[in-house]
Parts: C-alpha cells; structure tokens; sequence
C-alpha cells in the first residue's frame, strides 16, 4: 500500500533543469532516504513534493488523490508534514507555541470565538498546549518550552522542527536534513525519532548525508545525481550498485560505506 | 499559560486605571480632548498591529480605511437619513468589504511591493473623498451630525473622553484576546516563515486577509468615533500623511505589542501639543525626535524599555 | 508588566508638558487666541497672517492696548490639518481662556473649529474664503476675507462687460480650489456664463500643460478663469503662455492676490486680470479713495517689518484683529459675549479688505465693490478702469 | 497630433523627474536595503540652495554646483548620523528613520530658507519651441537631457569602475561583499552621497519649470518610490522606465481621460501591473529558497 507517490517529476529554473524524471513511492510506516551530491536537486523535490515549487510535469498522489500543484495547506490537510533544511522555526515564538502552531490543523480556527475569547476557545487552547508539551516532552524539549525558540541552540531548533511537524499528526513526513550539524549523540537521539515516528505508522522520506544513519535507518534508498534517479533499493543495493560507489560515493567514499 | 492570562488581564486592568484616574489630574476640558485623541489614535493603531506587527503585512494606506468609517457617520446621517450608529456599522461593514475584495490580490504582494499597493489604494480612496464633493463637501470636509444613543445625544469632551476611553478598552481586549488562539499564532506564524507556516497547514493567504479585514474594522471604528467627536471631518483623515502617522505610531510603539500601539499614539499625539512651545522649531524637534528613538529603541519604545528593566531586573 | 509604568510615566510627561503653557497671567492683559496654517501647504496664507497679528498686537499693546488692558496673543500652528486646528481651538478656549479669536486660514480648520466656538460662546473670526463660513450664519463666527462666490461674480461681471460668455475653468483641487470653482459653476447662469470646459489639476502637480491644451483646443472659449491658490495657479499661468493662449483672456482668482505670483509667473503674468482687494494696488488709488491711507500704513508695516511683499492675506488678518478690538474698544469691555454683539455691530470699518458692514445677517460685511478688478501689466498690478 | 505630442512631452518632463527620484531610492536601496523617504528632500535641496544662493548674488552655475554639494552634504550627513546608527534595524525602523529625517530636514528648511514659493530662471530662455504644433518648453529639454546624463553616468560608474562594481556587489549580497573585502559602510555612504547629488540635480534642473518650496519633497518622494516599485525595486533600469512611465501615465490620463482622476488612474495602473507582476516591471522574480 502506498501513501505517497511521485511520477516522473520535472521542474528546471532558468533553462536549468533541476529536477527530471524523477519518482519515488512510500508506504506507511517506511523510511524512504534520498541521497545525492549537493545539487542533485534533493530539496528542491522536497519542495515539489510539499507544494512549495509548482512542477512543469510529472504527478504526485497521496493516497491515490492526485495533489499535484496543490498549494502546501492543503498538502498539510491530506496528511503532509515536513521539516527544512534552513531552519524555518518562528523566532519570535516560545518552543511551545511553535509546536501549537503545528497543530493549526486539529484546532477549531474561527475568528469571532477568538476575538473574544469564548470559553471553547480557552478550553481548547489548553488541550493544544497539552499535546504540544508531550511533544516537546517526547523530542526532549520539555524545559525550554517557554524559551523563545530564537534564543534556542541549533541541534534544539533541529527537534522542534521535528517536534512542530508531527504535531500535525502526518501520515507522511519530509526530513530535509534532520541530523545536520548535530554531534553524534544528537544524531544518534535522531535516529531513534525517526524510527519510532515510523513505527507508529508515518511514512518518512528523509534527505540526509550522514551516511552512516541513512544506512542504518532507511528500508530504500533512492539516489539523485544532476537531477536524475540514479538507482533506488535496498541500502544493501544501493551499496553495492556500482554507479553509486562509482558516480555518487567516489572512491574514497565507497571505501567508508563499506566499512559502515 | 496561567502567566499569560494574568498578563492580559493585567494589562487591561491598568489601562482602566489609567483612563479612570487621568481626570484627576486633569486641569481643563482642553486635557480630555488630547487624551481622547490619544485613544482613537491607539485604537486605529491598535488594528494596524495586528496586520503590521502580528501577521507582518505592511500597510501605507490604512488612513483610507479611518476616512470610510469618517465619512459613513458624516454621510449616512446627513445625505441618507441612516441614524448614527447605524451608519458607524455599514461604515464597518463597507472597510471590511473592501478590505476583503481588495485584500486577496494585494496581500499577494511582498514587503515594499505591498507597501506601495496598499499606498496606492489609500491614495484612492483619498481622492474620491475629496473629489465627490456632492456626497463628501469635497476637500473642505463636511460636518457630522451629533450621535444619538437610545435619545442620548452623546457630545462634549468629558463624555467623548469615556466613549472613546471605553472603545479603546474593548479594542485592547479583543486585541489581547486574539494573542493566545489559533488564529493570533498563525498571524504569528506566517510573520516569522510563510513557508513554514504553510507546511503545517496554515492558509496564508486566508489568514493574511483577516488581519487585513480586522485591522480595516479597527480603523473604521476610529475613524467613527473622530467624526463623531469632531462633529466635522476631512479628506486629510482619509490621506497618506495619515496613513504613515499610524505606521509610524504601530512601530515608535513597538512592532506586535498592544501596550506599544497605545503608547506610540500617546507620544505622536501628545508630542506635537507640547512642543508647540518652540514655535518653528516644532518640525525640527519631532523629526529629531522619531530619529533618536528610532535609534536607540529600534525595536520600539515599549519592547526595548521592558527588554531594559528586564535586563536590569536579572542583573 | 514593567511597560505599565513606562505608559503611566509618559502620559505624566505629556501632562507636564502642557503645563509648560503658562496658565493666565496678570488681570489686567486680555488674551486673544490664533489658530493659524504657518506650516503646511496652506503656508504662504498663514505665515504672513501670523506675522501681521504679531506686528500690530505688538504696535497696539505699545499704544496702550485695548479697554485699558494690554492684549495677550497667543498663536498656534495647525499645519493645515484640520483635526489638530480643532484640538488647538479646545486648547485655546478651555486652557488659554482667549476671550475672542482672529485665525483659521483654510476653510476646512475653519469648518473643524466652528463647533468648538459656537458651544463655547466666544467670537470666531475666520480668514478662510469660503463662503460656507458665514452662510448660514452661525451666531459667534464671522469672516474678513471677501468670499469664493464673490469673486466669481466680480470675475462675470467684468468678462460679461467685455461680451465674453463662453468660459473655460481650470482649477486647483484643493480645498480654495474647489470651492471656487462649485460657487463659480452655481453662479454662472445668473450672468448668461457658460462653462464649455471644466478642467482640475492638483495642487502639487508640477504640469498643466495637458489639461490647458484640451481647453485650447475645446471650439468657443472666450476666456479661462483659473480659481486656484499656491504655486499651481503660476505654473497654470506659464504654461498658458507657453502653449500660446494669450489671446484668450485669462482670470486668476483673489487666491493669487500676493506679489511673489507676478514674480513666479514672470512675463507669462502679462495680461492676467483677477478680482482683489485694493491693498495691492494702494499707491494707485486715488487720493479720495477711503481705503488709501489704511492700505497703504498696512503695506509700509508689513513691509519694513519682514521685509517681504505685503499680500492680502495678511490684510485679511489686519482686517480681523481690527474689527475686534474697534468691538472691545465700543463695547468697553472684553466679555466675549458683549464683544461679540459689537464684531456684529461692525459699520463703515475701513480695512485692507473693503469696507465692512456688518448685520445679523451678515457676518462678512463687503460687498461686491470691495473687490477691484485688477490687470497685470509691465510686472505691477494695475487697477482695470470700469466699462473697459 | 500635435495634441498626442504636447502630452507626450509634458509626461516624459515630469516622468524625467521621477525617474530621477526613483533612482535615487533605487541607489541607496541596493546599497543598504533603506526605502529612503527623505528622498524628496534632496530635490527640495538642490532647488532651494540654488534659489537662495543665486539670490545671494552667486552664478547660477556656481549655485547650482554649491546645492549639489551641500546636498551630498545632508546626504553623507544623513547616513552617518541616523542610518549608520541604528545598522541591523528591522527595515520598517529604519524606514521610520528616514521619515523623521524628512520631517527634520523639511523643519529645518522652513527655517533657513523661509516658506515662499520660488523659482529660477530658464537656463536658456523662456521662449516656447514649436515642434509640430507642440509647444514645448526649453527647459524640458535641459530636464529630459540631465536626466539622460545622469542616467549615463551613473551606468558607465557602476559597470565601469572598480568602486561602482563594489557598489554592484553589495547591492547582490552584502554578506558576501563584505567577505571579499568590500568596505560596505563606505559604500553605503557612497550611496546615500551619490543619491542626494542625483535628487539636486533633479531639483535644480525642474526649479525653472515646476517652482520650489520647503515642502516639495513629500510629494515627490510618494511619486519616485510608486516609480520605482513600478519598474521593480532596485533595478536602476526599472527606476528609470518606471518614472518615465508614471510621467506619461498622468500627462496622457490628464490629456485623454480625467484631469480629476489623473492620479488614480496612474496608481490603478501600477496595481494592475503588480497583480501581473508582483516585482514590478523590472525586478527579479526571487524564487523562495527554503
């Protein structure tokens, strides 16, 4: 069963095609990781996938809806949930807000209760700082959750994202670099997110150059190069296709895979 | 949480002091008249912070929002027989309208571009004030029938100093209100990051316009209740100067606070009377003024002075 | 909450700034407040009428002052926004206490300040031209400068003498603008006028040149009258010559009664007649003329004072300071309320602006023959002889 | 056609003028990122220092030169004392800034100068030229002339000399001009210096035909920054089509459709054009980088 599937997508900037042909399907429950040198156009088909950029061809389904070139609310109303690269935390709002932000989706959002503030609209604001706590508690935030998310360090505002994304309750979940620029106890306490975020069901497709954690964690894998798939599989597949090692991995990088 | 709602309730509660007890301290009517200024200021001020300082939208035309609300009392009562208060709703009614109507192409539009948008509807509306003078009385203003409430004729600047006093309080709470729901973090969101607004499910372009839609009510109230209390309004209500006094007012204030809003109005308005004083060297000293501030509280008066005592309260 | 306290300080600090204008001072000075546009677009009206007042309260108070008291003047600056005129005119009454007033230089202040005035029973003289400031007559307001309508009538007059009735207007859309060029409209059938153009410019617009040229090429019209003030009507007037209409005779309005607009315009000024007081034309009235000797004590004041062409706007000023003082003088008193009965009582006062008459009914006092028709020739205003 | 030709002329003097301003704000916008509404005030400058100089007895050249330099003057002046200050402010901070300078320097003109309306006389002659059935003013050539060659030098100083490409690259990335070396507050003050110049110039070489005040700016400012955004903000070519634009827009709409509604009809257009294309004519379509 798959949730989300993209066919032959392709979009180019200026004459530049930055993606083309690309494709990928996941089910729930999967971790799906996406690798390929800078410029392989792996965030921009995250930005695709997630209704950011508008695709010049190709399809997108999720749950066999066509989505393609759906603004991203309504991707995030039919189970889409991501994270970015460049952080996109709102600096201006307590870690806990970020996360009650996240839940936009689940709350009842009209404006007259709000203006003046009727007892539903206190009593469910409650219950969203509630679920947004156990969030926060659950990605290891709980003491900052009245920080400005400003003042928070790199690696936190990396699991608030997290944090902030499954709020929503996705049924499919876009890591765009989650352990990047995190120590190796940090990105080990990533690692374990991501699984157990797929346990419970979600679909995961995760760009990442840690490859040690990629390999770990990924049931497929799918390489990017200039754009184009390069080969998808099983991480066992992917190292062992000879493009990869030859192409992607180069020398030297085939030789640390291996040993990984 | 609990802090926050003690937080806003406080505030409210201070703000009714204040109002309440200023007229003690008060030695003419001339005094009440400045201070009800001040709050239909705040008021329109209020509103445009919540575009400008929650949601981020900028907007240099909002004066032609103030001048719908203006004109509706000035023209519903004389040309059309609308009762007063009547009148005050249909203006509210009409900003909003137009407010959504324009709202969704222009709200497309990104900082300096929106900027120059919404400037460009200000100078619009302006001009079909002061141009229409059949209706308007063109650029030399009209006058505005007293207000009636229930047979009370409402007029003088002791009464004017509580109804406006009044308004600016529900204003604020209202404001307050929106801070902590659903609603008031989105506008919050899409400030800091549209896209990531968007990913978690936050229509922008629907919340973009009910900030603008709010933010046009709030100014038309003002505008409202200026006329009323003016029993006359003109074109310059409606124009661009206007428009960058309330822009001006919103940031000396404090970008996204509330208290901010309040105080900005009480210096641009006040400032102006006391520095009558030095005769021509009046321009001279507000614009210094607004630069030094500017300077050394870049983030607004209120935030940066409460940044101030807060530093020195943990020192 | 620590902002609480920085509001509660601020509101104390604005507080203690008003305090700074001094509270009434000794009993026997009598205070006359001004509301006055010396900033602004309307600047070129309100600073010579500041100046006037300050001049001859000046010379007044030196003679002696008025009923025995030395006269207190206290001015301020709307910056032509009329919501801060009406809250400078709340100032004026309820914290300077001015028993009378002698300002509000546009329309617009003045039409704000009205209400303030009337329920606080204490005369209001305007040097605003429009004639909506007196008609309907309000009880406490009254006005020196000689009316929009007025000057409409006198320019028909003079153009239905010369056999032209087919008019082009081309005005400013200010407030003066404005209200001309609807008084001009309304008047215009009682003279057999016909508006067969009707263009506006804006009062900051630098090029006239495309309006003046779809006049131009409108089939039968006679002449143009321009109802404008500030720098428009002299960009109106050079344009008009640079597109060569000169053979169509061309009006300004009283709006452009100073000499920096023959100045500005230059040579294209040539030729332009417009409707003004005789205060422009002072040293060539003739000796019997009544207004001689005021006009021309007026403009030799001004002058050597600031050192600047007299204009009537000034005058307009002159003419209002001296209508209530003669009131207070009559009245022996500086009870608003009697000095108002007096201002009304006003007969055969001789000002810059014409002689002024004043009744219940009418709360200006000129008549059409306080204005001239003045022609401008060889850089200098000149009067035009009646019947030419 | 000699009616299509007088509105057309009339638009493209105007439009020159605008143009001017809007490369004014174009300038220091790519410099430092400031929408400088003090912009107006450079124009005023160059007018009323020329008006009073020369009635000081100064040639009018002599005059002209001393207004641009006390321009550049308050421009310098300007940079240093309120946007070097408060470096890093929000945008909209230091727009304000800018404003309350606008306030400041409109104060301080009303009390050094005075006012008064004032003019200056045609540099060469007031009599109309005639080109086919239009009457045009001379000055409008020296207008639509200095405006060419300030547009000229300002393109042959950005693409041809080493201090105007390092005005270029700060205007692309400050970050990065700043890592390669360039000084970027002197380009900033280069900016702000080089953007009063070119508003004195305009208001030296418009004087003559559209007379000056203290108060001039204001408006000014409001029509160069419509310009700008209407060409798209920071693009030197698009400051200049876009006050060229807005010129003729209000001359022909004067001329053809409503002189009542001249103006509404030019900011009606400019809305058009941005629903159309929401970074105006000429600006750079961005592509949102997450």
């Amino acid at each position: 069963m798959t949730i989300l599937k993209a066919t032959d997508i392709g979009i180019s900037f200026g004459g530049v095609k930055a993606v083309d042909g690309v494709g990928f399907s996941v089910s729930p429950g999967q971790i799906l990781s996406i690798i390929g040198p800078n410029g392989a156009g792996k965030t921009t088909l995250f930005n695709i996938v997630s209704g950011i950029y508008v695709a010049s061809r190709g399809t997108i389904h999720i749950a066999d809806e066509d989505v393609t070139g759906l603004a991203p609310h309504r991707l995030a109303a039919r189970g889409l949930s991501r994270t970015f690269q460049n952080l996109q935390i709102f600096q201006r709002m307590t870690a806990c807000e970020n996360v009650m932000v996240g839940r936009h989706l689940r709350e009842k959002c009209s404006l007259l209760p709000a203006l003046f503030r009727t007892p539903s609209v206190t009593r469910q604001n409650r219950e969203t700082r509630a679920a947004a706590l156990d969030l926060l508690a659950y990605v290891g935030l709980k003491d900052v959750a009245d920080v400005p998310a400003g003042s928070l360090p790199y690696g936190a505002c990396k699991r608030l994202e997290i944090a902030r994304a499954l709020a929503a309750e996705p049924r499919v979940l876009l890591l765009d670099e989650p352990a990047a620029g995190c120590n190796a106890v940090e990105t080990e306490e990533i690692d374990h997110l991501i699984r157990q975020v797929a346990d419970r069901g979600v679909a995961v497709v995760l760009v990442e150059h840690d490859m040690k954690l990629v390999m770990k964690i990924s049931d497929r894998i799918l390489v990017l190069e200039r754009g184009r798939p390069l080969a998808e599989g099983t991480p066992r597949e992917v190292r062992d296709d000879p493009r990869v090692l030859e192409a992607y991995l180069g020398r030297h990088g085939a030789q640390e895979a291996a040993r990984a | 949480m609990r802090a926050l709602l003690n937080q806003r309730l406080l505030t409210l509660a201070v703000l009714a002091v204040i109002i309440s007890l200023l007229p003690f301290v008060f030695p003419s009517s001339y005094y009440f008249r400045v201070a009800s200024l001040v709050w239909v200021s705040a008021l329109a001020a209020i509103g445009l912070n919540i575009l400008m300082g929650q949601a981020g939208q900028v907007s240099l035309g909002h004066a032609a929002f103030f001048g719908i609300g203006a004109y509706a009392v000035a023209i519903g009562p004389t040309h059309l027989g609308i009762p007063p208060w009547a009148a005050l709703l249909i203006g509210a009614i009409l900003s909003s309208v137009l407010a959504y109507l324009v709202g969704r192409p222009i709200l497309r539009l990104k900082g300096h571009y929106l900027a120059i948008a919404t400037l460009g509807l200000g100078v619009l509306v302006a001009l079909v004030i002061s141009t229409e003078s059949r209706w308007t009385g063109g650029p030399d203003g009209m006058p505005v029938e007293r207000l009636t409430l229930f047979g009370w004729r409402v007029s003088g600047s002791y009464t004017w100093y509580w109804v406006t006093g009044a308004l600016l309080l529900v204003g604020t709470w209202i404001a307050l209100n929106l801070d902590e729901t659903p609603t008031g973090r989105a506008f919050r969101a899409l400030h800091d990051s549209e896209v990531a607004a968007q990913v978690v499910g936050v229509d922008v372009a629907r919340f973009k316009l009910q900030a603008f839609v709010i933010a046009a009510v709030y100014a038309s109230l003002a505008g409202s209740a200026l006329a009323f209390m003016n029993g006359f309004i003109n074109p310059d209500q409606a124009g661009f100067i206007h428009s960058v006094e309330l822009v001006t007012i919103v940031v000396l204030g404090g970008l996204g606070s509330v208290v901010g809003s309040i105080v900005g109005a009480a210096v641009l308005v006040t400032l102006p009377q006391a520095l009558t004083v030095f005769h021509e060297y009046e321009h001279l000293l507000l614009g210094l003024i607004i630069i030094v501030s500017m300077i050394f509280m870049r983030n607004g008066i209120v935030p940066s002075l409460s940044g101030l005592f807060l530093r020195r309260a943990r020192s | 909450m620590k902002s609480k306290a920085t509001l509660k300080i601020l509101l104390a600090a604005g507080v203690m700034g008003f305090g700074l204008s001094e509270g009434a001072l000794a009993q026997n000075s009598v205070k006359i407040g001004s509301v006055l546009s010396v900033t602004g677009p309307s600047s070129f009206l309100g600073e010579p009428e500041d100046k006037t007042l300050r001049i001859y309260v000046d010379k007044i108070n030196a003679a002696g002052g008025v009923a025995g008291k030395k006269i207190e003047l206290v001015i301020y600056d709307d910056g032509g926004d009329a919501n801060k005129a009406r809250t400078f005119a709340t100032r004026l009454i309820e914290d300077d206490e001015v028993v009378a007033m002698v300002g509000g230089t546009t329309t617009g202040a003045t039409m704000a300040m009205i209400p303030v005035f009337e329920d606080a029973k204490i005369p209001f003289i305007s040097l605003a031209g429009a004639i909506e400031v007196i008609d309907p007559v309000r009880k406490f307001v009254f006005k020196t400068p000689h009316t929009d309508k007025m000057a409409c009538e006198k320019i028909f007059e003079d153009l239905k003498k010369r056999n032209l009735t087919k008019i082009g207007l081309i005005s400013g859309t200010d407030g003066f603008g404005a209200s001309m060029r609807a008084q001009c409209v309304k008047v215009a059938p009682n003279y057999g006028m016909q508006i067969v153009a009707d263009e506006n410019y804006g009062p900051r617009d630098s090029d006239m040149t495309a309006q003046l040229t779809k006049i131009k090429n409108t089939a039968g019209v006679q002449a143009v009258v321009n109802p404008g003030f500030g720098q428009g009507p002299a960009i109106v007037t050079r344009n008009y010559a640079q597109l060569g209409m000169n053979s169509i005779p061309f009006y300004q309005s009283h709006g452009v009664a100073s000499k920096s607009f023959i100045e500005l315009a230059g040579a294209a000024a040539e030729g332009v007649r417009l409707p003004a007081a005789a205060l422009l034309v002072g040293d060539k009235l003739p000796e019997s003329d009544p207004q001689k000797k005021v006009v021309t004590e007026y403009k030799q004041a001004y002058e050597s004072a600031t050192k600047q062409p007299v204009s009537t706007f000034g005058g307009h000023a002159y003419d209002g300071l001296f209508i209530l003082v003669e009131a207070m003088k009559r009245a022996n008193s500086t009870d608003p309320q009697k000095v108002r009965d007096e201002i009304e009582k006003t007969k055969g006062f001789v000002g810059t602006g014409g002689i002024v008459n004043m009744s219940p009914t009418d709360h200006l006092g000129l008549d059409l023959s306080a204005f001239r028709v003045l022609e401008i020739k060889g850089g200098d205003w000149n009067l035009v002889a009646s019947g030419s | 056609m000699a009616e299509f030709l007088q509105f057309l002329i009339s638009g493209l003097t105007v439009g020159a003028v605008y143009a001017l301003v809007a490369l004014g704000f174009t300038l220091i916008y790519n410099a430092s990122g400031v929408v400088n509404f003090a912009q107006g005030e450079f124009v005023m400058l160059g007018g009323m220092v020329t008006v009073f100089a020369s009635a000081a007895g100064v040639p009018l050249p002599l005059a002209a030169l001393i207004a641009v330099a006390a321009s550049i003057m308050i421009g310098l002046l300007l940079h240093r004392l309120a946007i070097e200050p408060a470096r890093g402010a929000s945008a909209v901070t230091l727009i304000i800034i800018t404003i309350g300078a606008s306030i400041l320097l409109r104060g301080l003109a009303a009390i050094i100068f005075d006012k008064q309306f004032h003019k200056l006389p045609a540099f060469t002659g007031d009599a109309p030229i005639d080109i086919l059935g239009a009457a045009v003013q001379p000055q409008s050539f020296w207008v639509l002339g200095g405006a060419a060659v300030v547009v000229v030098t300002l393109y042959v100083f950005l693409e041809h000399t080493l201090i105007g490409k390092a005005v270029l690259a700060t205007a692309a990335n400050r970050l990065a001009a700043r890592l390669v070396g360039i000084n970027t507050t002197t380009i900033m003050a280069l900016a702000f210096g080089g953007s009063a110049a070119i508003g004195a110039v305009a208001g030296i070489l418009v004087t003559p035909i559209t007379l000056t005040s203290y108060d001039v700016g204001t408006l000014l400012a409001l029509k160069g920054f419509a310009a700008a955004m209407l060409g798209g903000m920071g693009n030197p070519v698009g400051a200049v089509v876009g006050g060229l634009l807005l010129g003729l827009l209000e001359a022909f709409g004067a001329g053809y459709l409503s002189s009542t509604y001249k103006d509404a009809f030019a900011f009606l257009v400019i809305l058009i054009v941005l629903f159309v294309a929401p970074q105006g004519l000429f600006g750079r379509r961005a592509v949102e980088r997450v």
